[in-house]
């Protein structure tokens, strides 16, 4: 980040959230980089950025859409990078619409199950069929909640059958994706921009000169984002467009390039690697579903092609690997390495789904680990009521936090909705170790895995997590110990034995050294594997995560390398381990030209040596190292041997980095613009107004309020965004028991504009009530004019912004109303995440009210603004779409489940 | 005997034989990115205790109000309009056409400084509004009010030039608070607020507050300093706002530094307690400042109230005369 | 001793140092003289990484008598270079914090108060109600014959702030014991 | 203000705490620069930061007014002690010295108890700081001390008819007795115009101004208070030198305080004429004249020169008083500290004196 000539922070509040890596953006700047901060609000970044825009929360679509329209109309993209190294060239199906035919919807939307069949998207094969999506077809037909796609950007890109695509490299066809880019984005003006994120010509026309001016061979642009972008229902398709334009100018692969997702807890990173994730295995790998992946042969195909380019095309030997490590000698050849062993999922069941599920007493026991849902999860009330339904409740954390207590001065023992002693629930509250007090590894956001030696052991009864599910473990198996019963036999077969300390603590790195892998036969029986190219699918590796395969090479703990930054080069490849091979830079083979040739002196990373014959250069070279820039082997080899010496995006199906997704995104190929759930703006760009594709849960006790254009819409006038501040950390547990960082932030506040002051009588630090379609909280009153009014659509938009870190409870140092009680649950169909950074609200001047009267104060809001289950939960409402959509039901009715 | 004023060296001027090159901070504040870092990272070397009544103390973010017996390190929050940037940048610019006399060896580059009166008032980017975050601390004076009027011993210089309270010498009399031209240094009360009825006994379980009772302030991390340890807020800076090294090469920094900033059209970028003519000896804590002092909560033209003295003293003396001559002349006047 | 100590009378040090307005050397107390950081009195320094956010700041723990006195950064760290943010360095309250709990509660069914269990105990309760939960709430397969092979009587929650090695044991426990409904922060 | 239907379910609000030691400014009337959050506040006629100031008052109680007056008193006692002393005046000298050692000790308990670790009050006597009024006080103090409780015991002893168990000492306290009341009137000057330096030796910007005069104040005042106070406990007959000391102390006092306040930059001169502090330092004049001119007029009849010494002593603590909360209430607002400072600094650079200013271009 630091090499990059211009950084857009957009989506982020990078100096607040990550103050320390904001030193790497001030160095840039120091050297005369151009920082341009995109928010909401004015906030810390904005104040030592070159500018501040403000955008209206969850526009981003249109303005990055413009970016890219403006890049290919003023003929301003990077030529020979694009063409080479990127899917413009491709030709898509002749089936495929556009939403800009379609009024908002592509090619495939089924309003049945709201939901799109992906086949019309692919890419047009070379004999004039399509390319579907490997075992896309079984798809068909299933509702969209029941696809949890995954997070998978971390490493690859979907299953594509087999990479032989159609191509125009003239790209004049009108079918090639860069054809079909053009015209999607061609009413993605300046003029849009200023209509619908309020952001004037002016400021669009200097952002995009500074883009475009720090682009190209010589000069690198660099794009940061945060939870500002994925907490959208349309949220994977924010990044989406920031890459599209990004690959656009040239900016992936390369030093100070590409974009940079920066995250907000220790192991965020390594907890989806190593996913504590009901969707996914270590390493990326799905998880099975019932109906989709019932064998195994099943289940790899559906993964990966044998045929499609890159390293995706070996997940045989990533499977089998983390089957050997978990069931040993139990997972044969003949029992397809205990492929069974493995629950299957039916549908969605993320963290939200499962709250529903406890609100109706499907779930009985909970763990929350190091977590505060009843302050930091959307819907706080739901969260709660749904705790209470539980039988027993097991609470890790340092200290006792809200989600511990909420039976006892949770806001619903307030309200008179819980009453103590009716509640059943067990709650087990056992004190966990901090960071200091084990030895572990976080893997960071820049996907480094650095180790943590232990200092100290934990204090009276805390323990670390690795030592309690350890003790856990063998209890429960101590237990069934003996048991005939079938569905014993995973927890019974299990590899469940680490050597302990004296205090009984496992060695974590005799558990890093299972997910490294080792080999399990041959003339290395027994030693740690090198690299995940290593891994075979005969049963004779195993490996707990691919991807970290090397992490312990050598039997080396490299999480632990720690050569002093100052006595190494930039990359610093000594200190920690970074994934996949300690590679820094992902897809690097794109800082050099397709002859090998680094783009230029000034951003020479990686390169071909022509007499050494294998790529060169700064860093781990993401591409088979001998592979030569004008290699064309025969495509149907498949896997790594099938990439040409120009196909840089090695994890991608193709090769190349993907312009137009025709797979692998299930809310359209290329990001379009839609309205938040709740939005005072109407969309001007489609009459489709919300993401058709957004996973809703019309419940009485998560209404939405009405959008821009229908009754009720003024009831709750104004757009709200929640955040972080530098000085708390998320729901609170580790830093608002302390009392040096308790003092610095002390109270729940709001923050307006002084327009919106005058506008609602709001007197400075005094209180308001803020009031949504699902609850009211109170705050102290933050007039200021970082919060600025934008002019959308011909009429003013006021925004509020809310910090989310408070919670109401006894224990801390300081506590308060949260935020997040008053979101509502809308997911992002890709990868589940809720909408917590727009949405609508009134605001009122005082406290709120106590007691009953605060539900009363709520439903009178939702009476006034007609607020039902129904309000703002049609997926479609296009009204042209009757005709497409023959199928579609009279009540619109979307819910996730069935029935 | 030691100056009172005027440009000396502070450590020389205490007798120091094992004197070392005098140390310093210089505050960058056009880089502060107002993440109280260096609040919390002094907090926990120095062992205070939290400071304040736990609720929003109607400043932006600034919830710690100013330096104080428990807040060595804070970092002020200023919103300001365009009316007020183009003051600044006014007054910014006054500054240079005053042609202050540079102390010193003149900097590289300052003395092919930009002739600004040329440059363009209104810079790239120039905002309507701007968030002014500044990070401050005891200036370390050369001539410091807090030492000089201290009548134990308990603040001293060190052999870094920098000025410590011996927390185990000071006996609380306050003078040092009064003579401090800056409002750093405080005396410690008992340190702890009010807190709710409800976590009284929590707080009980709060290790007792050190020094109370005693004046305290910043001690450049004087027990870091004799390890050839940075300072704590130094060292946690994310941005290297805060610097600290020589003092000598903190000003020069602190000079390079202005320049750039006004070669960049931002004439209202200055420094702070650069000037060894100024009422104080210059500072060992040097800031560069993106507007009036005044409005950082810093003196606008502080002056250490030792350096007339000799003058109070010289006028004491006088009143005693006075007084002594009018007795005398009550009784000569003969018995009544 | 009375001598010695007379000598070491500032007034008298005023005159002996040349420090007649008593400003430095003269003035000092024994400790002053003898003061060290508690960096250099550590009995270790222990290399860690901060538990906040993912930026992945290095940090130096220093330990005394098996406490941790000090949490600072770690220059030597390319990423961080030693700096730390406000959380950061405050990752020793967050350590040592007084409100810090120790000691496992429990609470149990309709009742206002916690109590203490001891640890053994609390683990114990927890697993009879796992396996119990386990096998009330078991479905071999859904409705059509499909394998399913799990429980969702189960859920977890949190990860984000935890080791890769705790998050592997996690989800593979959880795995083998069927229990699908693990998510973490990544999804919040 | 009542803003809903549900307002009557609000929970009390908390009537706001301010935090002790004055770290939230008072004013408002500095809103607008630091403070644009703030828009319905008048302009600010100066900037500031949110109204806090910018230096500390002294975190000293009214001990050590208490002890600024009776510090005074007992400076004065002195030297009229030693002047009756020297022009036998017996009853004169005896009050005097038994006046000097109880407003001394009262004062040093005074002081002893405003300080933040009493215990530690020995360390007073750790240096000789010629360059801090409170350690050169403190040794001008304890000299004095001295001298007075010398000479007090010697009245004390000879009151109680020899009385107190000295055994062989009683030779060497009545042989040292007139040397330690010179010993002690030689420092009685100095405690009376020492405590001026104190105050005027600070960044308090009232104190600080008026640093030139306050000695004349002080010691007048000194002369004044001490001069009651003889008035008082001593028969008109030995109370000649005392009447004179008092209208000769109230004339200074009177000329000083208001020289003083001519002299003072205007705005920092203000805290002297406004609140508490200005109501004190009228009265105080008021007593002063009153109690001048009863003496002039009726001194020689007791009750009015016990009455114009009661005066007397009242205005003296007035002054001390009115005085330290000047003081203390210029350093809570920053307009007195930045006001008269930007005004120096403004007329200096019109003057052409451009190169002492700590803010600078470079």
């Amino acid at each position: 980040m630091a090499n990059a000539d211009c950084i857009i922070i957009q989506g982020s509040n990078m100096a607040e959230c990550h103050p320390v890596g904001y030193q790497w953006v001030a160095e840039a700047k120091a050297r005369g980089a151009k920082v341009i901060h995109i928010d909401p609000r004015f906030t810390r970044t904005s104040a030592v950025a070159d500018k501040h825009i403000p955008i209206r929360a969850g526009s981003d679509v249109v303005l990055l859409g413009a970016l890219i329209n403006y890049v290919v109309t003023h003929d301003l993209w990077f030529k020979e990078y694009v063409s080479a190294y990127t899917n413009a060239a491709t030709l898509v199906h002749a089936d495929y619409r556009d939403a800009e035919d379609l009024g908002g919807l592509f090619s495939g939307y089924d309003p049945e199950t709201g939901a799109y069949d992906t086949a019309s998207w692919s890419y047009a094969e070379q004999g004039g069929g399509t390319i579907d999506d490997a075992g896309a077809g079984i798809e068909h037909g299933s509702h969209a909640s029941d696809r949890a796609a995954g997070d998978q950007f971390g490493s690859g890109g979907p299953a594509l059958e087999h990479a032989q695509v159609q191509r125009d490299d003239t790209l004049q066809d009108p079918r090639t994706v860069f054809q079909i880019l053009k015209r999607h984005y061609a009413r993605y003006t300046p003029e849009m921009v200023q209509d619908m994120c309020g952001i004037d010509v002016a400021d669009f026309e200097y952002l995009a000169h500074a883009i475009t001016e720090n682009s190209g061979r010589e000069r690198t642009t660099c794009f940061a984002y945060a939870v500002g972008w994925t907490q959208h229902s349309l949220g994977a398709q924010f990044i989406r467009a920031a890459a599209i334009l990004q690959l656009l100018l040239g900016n992936v692969g390369r030093p100070g390039s590409g974009i940079m997702a920066l995250r907000g807890h220790a192991s965020i990173q390594g907890s989806t690697d190593i996913p504590t994730l009901f969707n996914l295995l270590p390493g990326y790998l799905p998880m099975p579903s019932a109906g989709r992946h019932d064998t195994f042969s099943e289940y790899l195909d559906a993964i990966a092609s044998k045929k499609q380019k890159g390293f995706w095309a070996d997940a045989d030997s990533y499977t089998i690997s983390l089957l050997k490590a978990w069931w040993g000698e139990a997972a044969t050849a003949e029992n397809d390495w205990a492929y069974d062993y493995l629950p299957r999922l039916t549908g969605a069941h993320g963290t939200y789904q499962t709250v529903m599920d406890m609100l109706e007493d499907k779930v009985e026991g909970y763990f929350l680990l190091g977590q505060n849902p009843a302050v930091g999860s959307s819907n706080g009330r739901m969260q709660r009521l749904g705790m209470s339904h539980l039988k027993w409740l097991v609470v890790r954390d340092l200290n006792l936090i809200e989600s511990a207590t909420w039976w006892k001065d949770g806001p619903e023992i307030e309200s008179g909705e819980l009453r103590t002693e009716d509640i059943e629930t067990e709650v087990f509250f056992l004190p966990a170790a901090t960071h200091v007090e084990k030895a572990g590894s976080f893997t960071q956001t820049q996907r480094l895995l650095q180790w943590r030696h232990q200092a100290v052991a934990p204090p009276g009864e805390c323990q670390s997590e690795l030592q309690f599910f350890f003790e856990l473990g063998q209890r429960i198996r101590e237990k069934l110990a003996g048991s005939e019963d079938e569905r014993d036999r995973p927890l019974l077969d299990l590899t469940w034995d680490y050597p302990t300390d004296e205090h009984g603590e496992p060695d974590g790195e005799a558990v890093l050294a299972e997910i490294n892998g080792r080999h399990l036969s041959g003339p290395d029986a027994g030693k740690p594997l090198s690299a995940y190219t290593e891994l075979r699918p005969d049963g004779s590796t195993s490996a707990g995560c691919w991807i970290y395969t090397g992490v312990y090479a050598d039997g080396i703990n490299h999480a632990a390398n720690r050569k002093p930054g100052q006595e190494q080069g930039p990359t610093a490849s000594e200190w920690g381990w970074a994934w996949p091979a300690n590679r820094r830079i992902l897809y690097n083979r794109a800082s050099a030209d397709p002859a090998g040739k680094p783009w230029s002196e000034r951003k020479k990373y990686i390169w071909w040596d022509q007499e050494e014959g294998r790529w060169v250069g700064d860093d781990v070279p993401d591409f088979p190292v001998d592979r030569a820039p004008g290699s064309q082997p025969d495509p149907d080899l498949g896997g790594p041997a099938a990439l040409t010496g120009d196909d840089p995006f090695i994890m991608q199906a193709d090769g190349k980095g993907w312009l137009f997704a025709p797979t692998g995104v299930v809310d359209g190929p290329l990001p379009t613009h839609y309205e938040p759930q709740e939005s005072p703006v109407a969309n001007a760009l489609y009459p489709q107004q919300q993401n058709p594709a957004r996973l809703v849960y019309p419940r009485a006790d998560n209404l939405s309020a009405p959008s821009a254009g229908t009754s009720g819409a003024d009831v709750y006038p104004y757009v709200f965004t929640t955040y972080r501040l530098t000085e708390h950390h998320t729901a609170g547990g580790m830093s608002r028991w302390l009392p040096y960082l308790s003092e610095l932030q002390p109270e729940m506040f709001c923050e307006v504009s002084p327009e919106l002051a005058a506008e609602r009588g709001l007197e400075p630090y005094g209180w308001a009530t803020i009031i949504s379609a699902r609850s009211a909280i109170e705050a102290k009153v933050l007039v200021t004019q970082r919060m600025k009014p934008l002019a959308v659509g011909g009429h003013t938009v006021h925004q509020i912004g809310l910090p989310y870190h408070w919670g109401v409870g006894a224990d801390a140092v300081v506590s308060g109303d949260a935020a997040n009680d008053l979101l509502g649950v809308t997911l992002d169909p890709n990868v589940q995440i809720q909408e917590s950074k727009a949405a609508t609200c009134d605001i009122r001047p005082g406290r709120r009210p106590r007691g009953a009267e605060l539900l009363a104060l709520v439903a009178e809001y939702q009476a006034r603004a007609g607020a039902t289950t129904e309000t703002g939960n049609r997926l479609v409402t296009h009204p042209g779409a009757e005709s497409l959509d023959p199928g579609r039901r009279e009540d619109g009715r979307t819910d996730g489940r069935p029935g | 005997m030691g100056q009172l004023s005027g440009p000396t060296d502070p450590a020389a001027d205490a007798r120091w034989e094992d004197q070392q090159p005098r140390k310093g901070f210089f505050t960058d504040t056009s880089i502060c990115i107002g993440c109280k870092a260096c609040e919390v990272a002094c907090k926990e070397w120095n062992h205070n205790p939290q400071d304040g009544n736990l609720e929003l103390l109607e400043s932006s973010y600034d919830n710690t109000g100013g330096l104080g017996a428990s807040t060595w390190r804070h970092v002020a929050f200023v919103e300001q309009g365009q009316e007020r940037i183009t003051e600044a940048r006014e007054s910014g610019r006054a500054l240079v056409n005053l042609g202050m006399p540079r102390i010193g060896p003149p900097p590289t580059a300052a003395s092919a400084g930009p002739d600004l009166a040329n440059v363009d008032t209104t810079p790239p980017d120039t905002a309507d509004f701007r968030w002014l975050m500044s990070s401050d601390v005891c200036k370390h004076c050369t001539h410091a009010g807090c030492l000089d009027v201290c009548p134990t011993g308990a603040l001293f210089r060190t052999e870094f030039g920098t000025v410590v309270v011996q927390d185990d010498v000071c006996n609380g009399c306050g003078t040092c608070v009064a003579g401090c031209p800056f409002g750093v240094i405080e005396r410690r009360s008992d340190g702890m607020v009010a807190v709710a009825a409800q976590r009284e006994e929590q707080h009980a379980k709060h290790p007792a507050v050190p020094n109370v009772g005693v004046a305290q302030k910043c001690t450049l991390c004087y027990d870091r300093l004799v390890n050839d340890e940075t300072p704590a807020c130094a060292k946690a800076c994310p941005t290297t706002s805060i610097k600290f090294g020589n003092h000598d090469d903190m000003v020069e920094t602190a000079r390079e530094r202005v320049v750039s900033l006004h070669q960049q059209g931002l004439t209202e970028a200055r420094l702070y307690g650069a000037n060894e003519l100024d009422g104080v000896g210059g500072t060992g804590a040097v800031f560069l400042l993106l507007d009036e002092p005044e409005v950082y909560g810093l003196p606008p033209d502080p002056r250490v109230p030792t350096a007339d003295l000799p003058q109070m003293y010289r006028r004491a003396g006088m009143a005693v005369a006075g007084m002594v001559a009018a007795a005398a002349l009550a009784f000569l006047g003969g018995r009544a | 001793m009375a001598r010695r100590s007379f000598l070491q009378w500032p007034v008298v040090r005023q005159f002996s140092t040349g420090d007649l307005l008593g400003r430095g050397p003269a003035v000092t107390s024994p400790r002053t003289r003898e003061i060290t950081p508690r960096t250099a009195t550590a009995d270790r320094v222990v290399q860690s990484v901060c538990p906040y956010c993912a930026v992945g700041c290095g940090q130096r723990v220093y330990v005394k008598d098996e406490k941790v006195v000090q949490i600072e950064g770690d220059p030597d760290s390319p990423i961080s270079r030693g700096r730390l943010c406000p959380k950061g360095s405050a990752s020793e309250q967050l350590v040592n914090s007084p409100g810090r709990q120790t000691e496992v509660l429990y609470r149990a069914p309709r009742s206002t108060q916690w109590q203490h269990l001891d640890l053994e105990t609390a683990i114990d309760m927890v697993a009879d109600r796992f396996i119990e939960t386990r096998r009330r709430t078991w479905q071999q397969e859904d409705e059509e014959g499909r394998l399913l092979r799990r429980t969702m009587g189960i859920a977890s929650l949190g990860g984000a702030t935890l080791d890769n090695e705790e998050n592997y044991l996690i989800k593979k426990l959880f795995t083998a014991a069927g229990a699908v409904q693990i998510e973490n922060q990544a999804r919040i | 203000m009542t803003h809903s239907e549900f307002d009557s379910f609000r929970p009390p609000e908390p009537a706001r705490r301010r935090r002790a030691g004055g770290k939230r400014g008072t004013g408002r009337r500095d809103v607008g620069d630091g403070s644009r959050e703030m828009p319905m506040v008048p302009e600010p006629e100066f900037t500031s930061y949110y109204g806090r100031p910018v230096v500390k008052p002294a975190p000293w109680t009214e001990d050590v007014a208490a002890y600024l007056f009776l510090g005074g008193v007992a400076a004065g006692s002195a030297l009229l002690g030693l002047g009756g002393q020297l022009t036998g005046r017996p009853t004169l000298r005896r009050n005097a010295r038994l006046s000097a050692l109880t407003a001394v000790s009262f004062g040093a308990v005074a002081l002893v108890k405003d300080l933040g670790r009493p215990e530690r009050f020995l360390n007073m006597l750790r240096t000789i700081k010629l360059t801090s009024p409170m350690s050169v006080g403190s040794w001008i103090l304890s000299a004095f001390s001295v001298g007075t409780a010398v000479s007090a015991a010697a009245e004390v002893d000879r009151m109680t008819g020899a009385r107190l168990p000295l055994g062989p000492l009683r030779n060497l306290l009545q042989a040292v007795e007139g040397p330690a009341g010179f010993e002690a009137a030689l420092f009685a000057g100095p405690l009376a115009a020492y405590t001026a330096v104190l105050l005027g030796d600070t960044a308090t910007p009232t104190w600080n101004a008026a640093h030139e005069e306050l000695p004349f104040v002080f010691v007048s005042s000194a002369a004044l208070a001490s001069a009651g106070l003889a008035m008082i406990t001593t028969p008109v007959q030995e109370a000649g030198p005392a009447r004179k000391l008092a209208v000769l102390g109230v004339m200074g006092d009177v000329v000083a305080m208001r020289v003083m306040g001519h002299r003072m930059d205007p705005v920092v001169a203000e805290p002297l004429h406004q609140g508490k502090a200005g109501v004190m330092l009228k009265w105080s004049e008021r007593l002063a004249a009153a109690g001048g001119l009863g003496t002039l007029l009726g001194g020689r009849n007791r009750a009015v020169a016990a009455a114009s010494g009661l005066a007397l002593l009242a205005a003296s603590a007035l002054t001390r008083f009115g005085v330290f909360e000047a003081g203390l209430s210029s350093a809570r607002d920053p307009r007195y500290t930045i006001e008269p400072q930007k005004n120096r600094l403004a007329a200096r650079r019109a003057a052409g004196i451009t190169g002492d200013s700590i803010t600078t271009a470079g």
